[in-house]
């Protein structure tokens, strides 16, 4: 299913002028703070009624103010999660988890209360009210109580902002399932650089109310020109399948035709993951090293180099596996005298594939 | 059987003494409404179920009578009254009440004179006209405390807020706190009489025999106790 | 008791619990209707509609009665309409609670309109996303929230109504067990000098049931209260 | 103008709006203090409080007006003593003021109290980390926020004020210039065969008045929460 | 200043029994979500009344329930930074920001508004209310209204959570100028790794209402056994000073007479800096190697290593510049046969250390 999405909005000094498809999968909104994710998002939700515009999801025109088409928001089965929470007060856990539950058809596909409780971590709170939780355990409420309404569309802003790394790394995953699973379009607002490289299927940019980048995350992300987190977070993503898991811990997966080595998966051998290499974790060397503790070595040639303004520098490296993105100064680069086309060796530690870059090939 | 009067509300205590002495003594029992006479009319006006209705006032009554809403035949000149002039102080002393007395003395620079609406309701407008005809009321009309009936304006009298009032000789009567200082002629102001008689729109045989019933001797006795004078046809 | 209080007083006392339940519970819908509307709708005559409501604050009580009388009367254009449909007000206890309901009802609705007037949008959209249609959204989040507004509302209404006389006295008169209520009663005695002590027991009751009212609506809304805020 | 009103009741008029005026304004400070008390505090007697501050509402006016007069007269306890003070309400229009006022204040209170209870004691506490004493929470955060509640109960109030008719009567009686509110005057009419049109005239601008007065507040409620949303 | 907090509270089925010292500088509280960190903060702003405890700074008690000693809210001079923004809503943006200024005494030290206001981005927001603000920009005027009420003390409850990396970067320096020029005691909460390495003096990690580490987060982000915000982000910290600034956008340091590179800092040479290096970022070799692209190389010998149930294992490293982390596979461990006292070169990549990674010292 496809979200196209076309809008003009303006709030006095604001003007939102922005059009994009989300295919199938999950579409990250990307943005500084006041860039406008907030308001598109509200937009499909229907909350906001956009000066003009239209939104369809294939061929379920949700919005399009020419036609004067506008569907309430209460048929359009959305799963939102708000930035602030926004539970009922008088509503126990329980009840606000049931909420959406109750309106969405028998039939829709939907994850199970109790497996959403369980990551969710939220067991123990189901008979209080939102105004006796904590701050992390409100917004893990809210995350529930959209996931349970079995939604046709999830709308997510910001969901994880409020917790720790460890629960983030728990709730990752039912994200990932939504995605790959469910296969309904979800709308993901996110500044976390883990969250994007590990859930975006499509990446949409936002700058100042205006769509200043928008494509595939694997293109987007292996390109060196585009740095959405920052440059210190870059990193391209390749697809490798599971070869074997070792009895040290560490699963060996094939990235064409190359070995690459990795903390243990779940996945079962033959599964094609997909993983993510920070550039800043990639490591150059023009002779393949011997001795190092960084286990992973792929040969390539140089691709693309990008400079900025600082003393910093982006080589992406075409590899057996895929391109490769990689980080480092202009001193090194001249060093090694690195051009495109130049022959050169990418050295990897295998801790620097975390557990969170791995995820089901899309 | 029932019957239902609309009365006056300052026919209050002789209608409960009434109500009991008649269900009594012919078994019947009277459903008394009290209310301002002003109401009642305009209830009766608007088809209230009364079957007899004895005003405070005669215009309400010719107002009714106007239109047809009781039947003219059996309108009767019930009971009579007179206004007093009382005070609650202890050291008043009785007042004659006659052509141009110093009612303007009695009240000082800023007492009041407490009196019902003299414009709008019964004992006001009787008092208002009485002391027109003496000769008074210019003097003293900037000091008259209006009240909505002739209960309160009593009530600022025995509060001792009013040094003097104007107010019927039966509500006088009934309340010990003050003491009737005077009465006012009986020429100096317009009969006060109490009318009344059967609702047109009324169905009950017994609304008839109850008039009768009302000019009795049980009622007579009744009325007589609360200082009211009843009249004969 | 009964000896304390004469029959035609317990009359009085049952009439005016019955006209102001009553009058409380049939314009508690009614009520809770225009203060939604008047808080969130944007329609033209909003403003008339808000006006009508405040009239029997503001005109005389007497003026409220006549007023009645002479539309709701069985004379009246409205009220021989009714009577046709089988609906009397005129003398009779409904009328009672109709004056009083009337009186009470600008009461209500401010006090409802306040507190949904008070109650956080976002909510209700949050409820809308999660699919629940309108009528839903405003039974299971609006109408929970605004509870302690429509108990005040309702206990201002049953209170004002427990006190409510001229307009009652002047529609359906003071008919003793049919339309003398309480105040009707109190003002009979009230008429009469030496009779204050007989009101003085009428105006106790009075004041004991109002505050008895008062006193549980104030139990449920703390409690309602305490549970919204989560303890 | 002149001659479609006599100078009788141009007086009325302007009286009944001075009273209203100033029973709404000199009620509004105590108003607002009682309605914090009974919404934030918690004090032994605070049901007794809140039983008393609904008393006028209870009691048939003509009650509350006799109440008034035995206890505020020149010559009751209280009454005495203010006098001594050179504070006299009988008679005065002033005592008019107070007997509206009384009458009003049930109204203005519950208004005030539900907004109170509507706002988020987060923000309060928001405001005392920042180091602002109670008082100064109060006035700058607390209050702006019930400025609508504030509002509804002061237009609610002079709207009662304006109507109040027992109460006024009973305790200050009906004396021309000085305590005839626009009520009484009505009611004078209301007492006469055939004087239903002058009544009708006097009713038609205490509506008139009061209608503006809603208005304008509305105006005023809207424009506030309009800014507190943020748009 | 230093503020000592002892607490017991509870809450139905959650327990709270605490004691830490903060010392003079920042002290993170950490912990996951309901663990009780507001509940902290909010005893030592006096908005929550604990069952019994005391909280002073310095000799100045705030609170001592067994002495009857309760200093009302308004007098504790707080600058609080809620978890929800808590603007007042009918003022606007510059009326809010002003707010604690008011009732601060004129001759306290603190931040300048201008400058406060250009570094939150909000100098365009001034006339708008919260209403029409998003979330972030929110969360922005709440910290601007907390740090201009000149406060002494200031509590911080995942300040910068709603925002993205770059107004984060921004925003950082300032709470370090607080925590090293203002010299308040600041309770801050956060999740971020980024955040903790950079700003924390002292770490305090909460469990389940109790403290379950504490001490010189220097010391604790050493240790291998403490990783709070995952392995992934373990990572030690040194010291160490500035030699040069080379042409090229690189800075040389003396970190215990070794040489370090990293892109360009803003002090001037001589200056002393707290570096933080990613034990991640660290690849180990027992030669020293060459023709590599990452540019630093330190000597030292294995002082301790952690080998937890996963794959992966921790190392700390005795170097002339302190301790030093690193993170590999056991496998690597074993095929380079470290144990405690064998010599090793620890391998950076000068771009592994990022900005936000360096700080002046404390
Ligand atoms: N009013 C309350 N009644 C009952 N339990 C409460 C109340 N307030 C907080 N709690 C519980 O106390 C615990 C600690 O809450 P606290 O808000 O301090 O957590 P936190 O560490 O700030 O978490 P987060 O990172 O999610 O904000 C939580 O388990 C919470 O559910
Ligand atoms: N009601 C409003 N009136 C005026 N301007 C508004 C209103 N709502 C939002 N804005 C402005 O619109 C812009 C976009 O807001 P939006 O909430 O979409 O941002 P966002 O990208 O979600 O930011 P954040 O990451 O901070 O939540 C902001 O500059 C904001 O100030
Ligand atoms: O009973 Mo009346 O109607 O006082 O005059
Ligand atoms: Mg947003
Ligand atoms: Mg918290």
């Amino acid at each position: 299913m496809t979200l196209s999405v076309r809008l003009r909005h303006g709030f006095g000094g604001f003007a939102l002028d922005i059009a994009f498809e989300a295919p199938p999968g999950l579409t990250v909104l990307f943005g500084r703070s006041g860039s406008g994710k907030t308001t598109v998002i509200n937009a499909v939700s229907g909350l906001l009624r956009p000066e003009s515009g239209r939104i369809a999801v294939d061929d379920t025109v949700l919005l399009d103010r020419a036609a004067r088409i506008d569907l309430p928001v209460h048929r359009r089965r959305l799963g939102y999660i708000f930035q602030d929470a926004r539970l009922f007060p008088h509503m126990s856990v329980r009840q606000n988890l049931g909420y959406g539950r109750f309106f969405a058809p028998r039939a829709a596909p939907g994850l199970k209360p109790d497996r959403v409780i369980e990551m969710l971590g939220i067991g123990a709170l189901l008979d209080r009210r939102p105004g006796a939780l904590s701050g992390g355990e409100k917004s893990r409420v809210a995350i529930g109580r959209a996931l349970l309404a079995r939604p046709r569309i999830l709308l997510a802003d910001e969901p994880l902002a409020a917790l720790d790394e460890a629960r983030k790394a728990e709730i990752l995953p039912y994200f990932e399932r939504l995605r790959d699973e469910v296969q309904i379009p979800i709308l993901y607002v996110s500044h976390s650089a883990t969250e994007v490289a590990r859930l975006a299927t499509t990446i949409v940019a936002l700058k100042a109310g205006r769509v200043e980048r928008a494509g595939p995350a694997r293109d987007l992300l292996a390109d060196p020109a585009f740095t959405p987190t920052g440059i210190r977070d870059a990193g391209a993503i390749l697809s490798a399948r599971i070869v074997a898991h070792h009895p040290d811990g560490l699963t060996e997966l094939d990235a064409g035709g190359q070995p690459l080595l990795l903390p243990r998966v779940a996945q079962p051998e033959g599964q094609v993951l997909r993983i993510r290499i920070a550039a800043q974790d990639v490591i150059l060397s023009r002779a393949r090293p011997e001795g190092l503790s960084a286990l992973n070595i792929l040969p390539g040639t140089v691709a693309a180099i990008r400079t900025g303004e600082g003393p910093g520098a982006l080589v992406s490296l075409q590899t057996p596996a895929g391109l490769i993105l990689a980080r480092l100064t202009r001193r090194s680069l001249d060093a090694m005298q690195l051009a495109p086309g130049t022959p050169c060796h990418a050295v990897m530690k295998t801790v620097a594939i975390a557990p969170d870059a791995v995820g089901p090939a899309r | 059987g029932d019957l239902t009067v609309f009365a006056a509300a300052s026919l209050k205590n002789a209608m409960d003494e009434i109500a009991t002495k008649y269900h009594d003594e012919t078994g019947n029992t009277l459903h008394v409404s009290l209310a301002g006479s002003s109401a009642l009319a305009r209830q009766i006006q608007q088809g209230a179920p009364a079957d007899v209705f004895i005003s405070a006032n005669e215009g309400w009554m010719d107002k009714l009578e106007e239109g047809g809403e009781i039947d003219s035949e059996t309108r009767i000149d019930l009971l009579a009254n007179e206004i007093v002039l009382v005070s609650a102080k202890a050291d008043a002393k009785p007042v004659d009440i006659a052509e141009g007395f110093d009612l303007k003395g009695l009240l000082g620079p800023d007492g009041h004179l407490a009196m019902a609406l003299v414009d709008a309701v019964p004992a006001g407008i009787y008092g208002k006209a009485s002391l027109e005809s003496l000769g008074v009321w210019d003097q003293v009309k900037g000091q008259v405390a209006q009240a909505d009936n002739v209960r309160a304006a009593l009530a600022l009298v025995s509060s001792g807020e009013a040094p003097y009032g104007i107010v019927y000789a039966t509500d006088a009567a009934a309340d010990k706190g003050v003491q009737v200082l005077g009465t006012f002629p009986e020429e100096s102001h317009p009969p006060i009489i109490y009318p009344a008689a059967t609702v047109a729109s009324s169905k009950n045989p017994l609304d008839d025999e109850f008039l009768a019933w009302l000019q009795g001797d049980a009622a007579t006795d009744a009325f007589t106790r609360q200082g009211f004078t009843v009249l004969g046809d | 008791m009964t000896g304390w209080l004469g029959p035609q007083e317990w009359q009085a006392v049952a009439l005016s619990l019955k006209v102001s339940s009553l009058a409380t519970l049939v314009s508690l819908p009614l009520g809770l209707l225009v203060a939604y509307a008047l808080a969130r709708w944007r329609f033209p005559g909003r403003q008339l509609l808000n006006g009508i409501v405040h009239l029997p604050l503001i005109l005389p009580p007497v003026v409220t009665g006549y007023l009645l009388l002479l539309s709701m009367g069985t004379q009246g254009p409205v009220g021989s309409l009714l009577k046709e449909a089988g609906i009397i007000f005129a003398f009779r206890w409904t009328g009672a609670a109709l004056a009083a309901g009337t009186m009470a009802f600008p009461l209500m609705v401010r006090a409802i309109r306040l507190s949904i007037e008070a109650v956080d949008p976002k909510l209700e959209q949050a409820a809308l996303t999660l699919g629940a249609p309108r009528p839903l959204v405003f039974a299971t989040v609006t109408l929970p929230l605004i509870l302690p507004g429509i108990i005040a509302g309702a206990i201002l209404a049953f209170a004002k109504a427990m006190g409510e006389f001229g307009a009652t006295i002047t529609f359906v008169s003071n008919i003793p067990g049919q339309t003398q209520t309480l105040p009707s009663a109190i003002y009979s005695f009230l008429q009469i000098p030496g009779q204050e002590g007989a009101a003085l027991k009428l105006v106790c009751i009075s004041v004991a049931i109002a505050m008895t009212a008062l006193l549980a609506s104030e139990v449920l809304a703390q409690r309602i209260a305490k549970r919204v805020a989560g303890r």
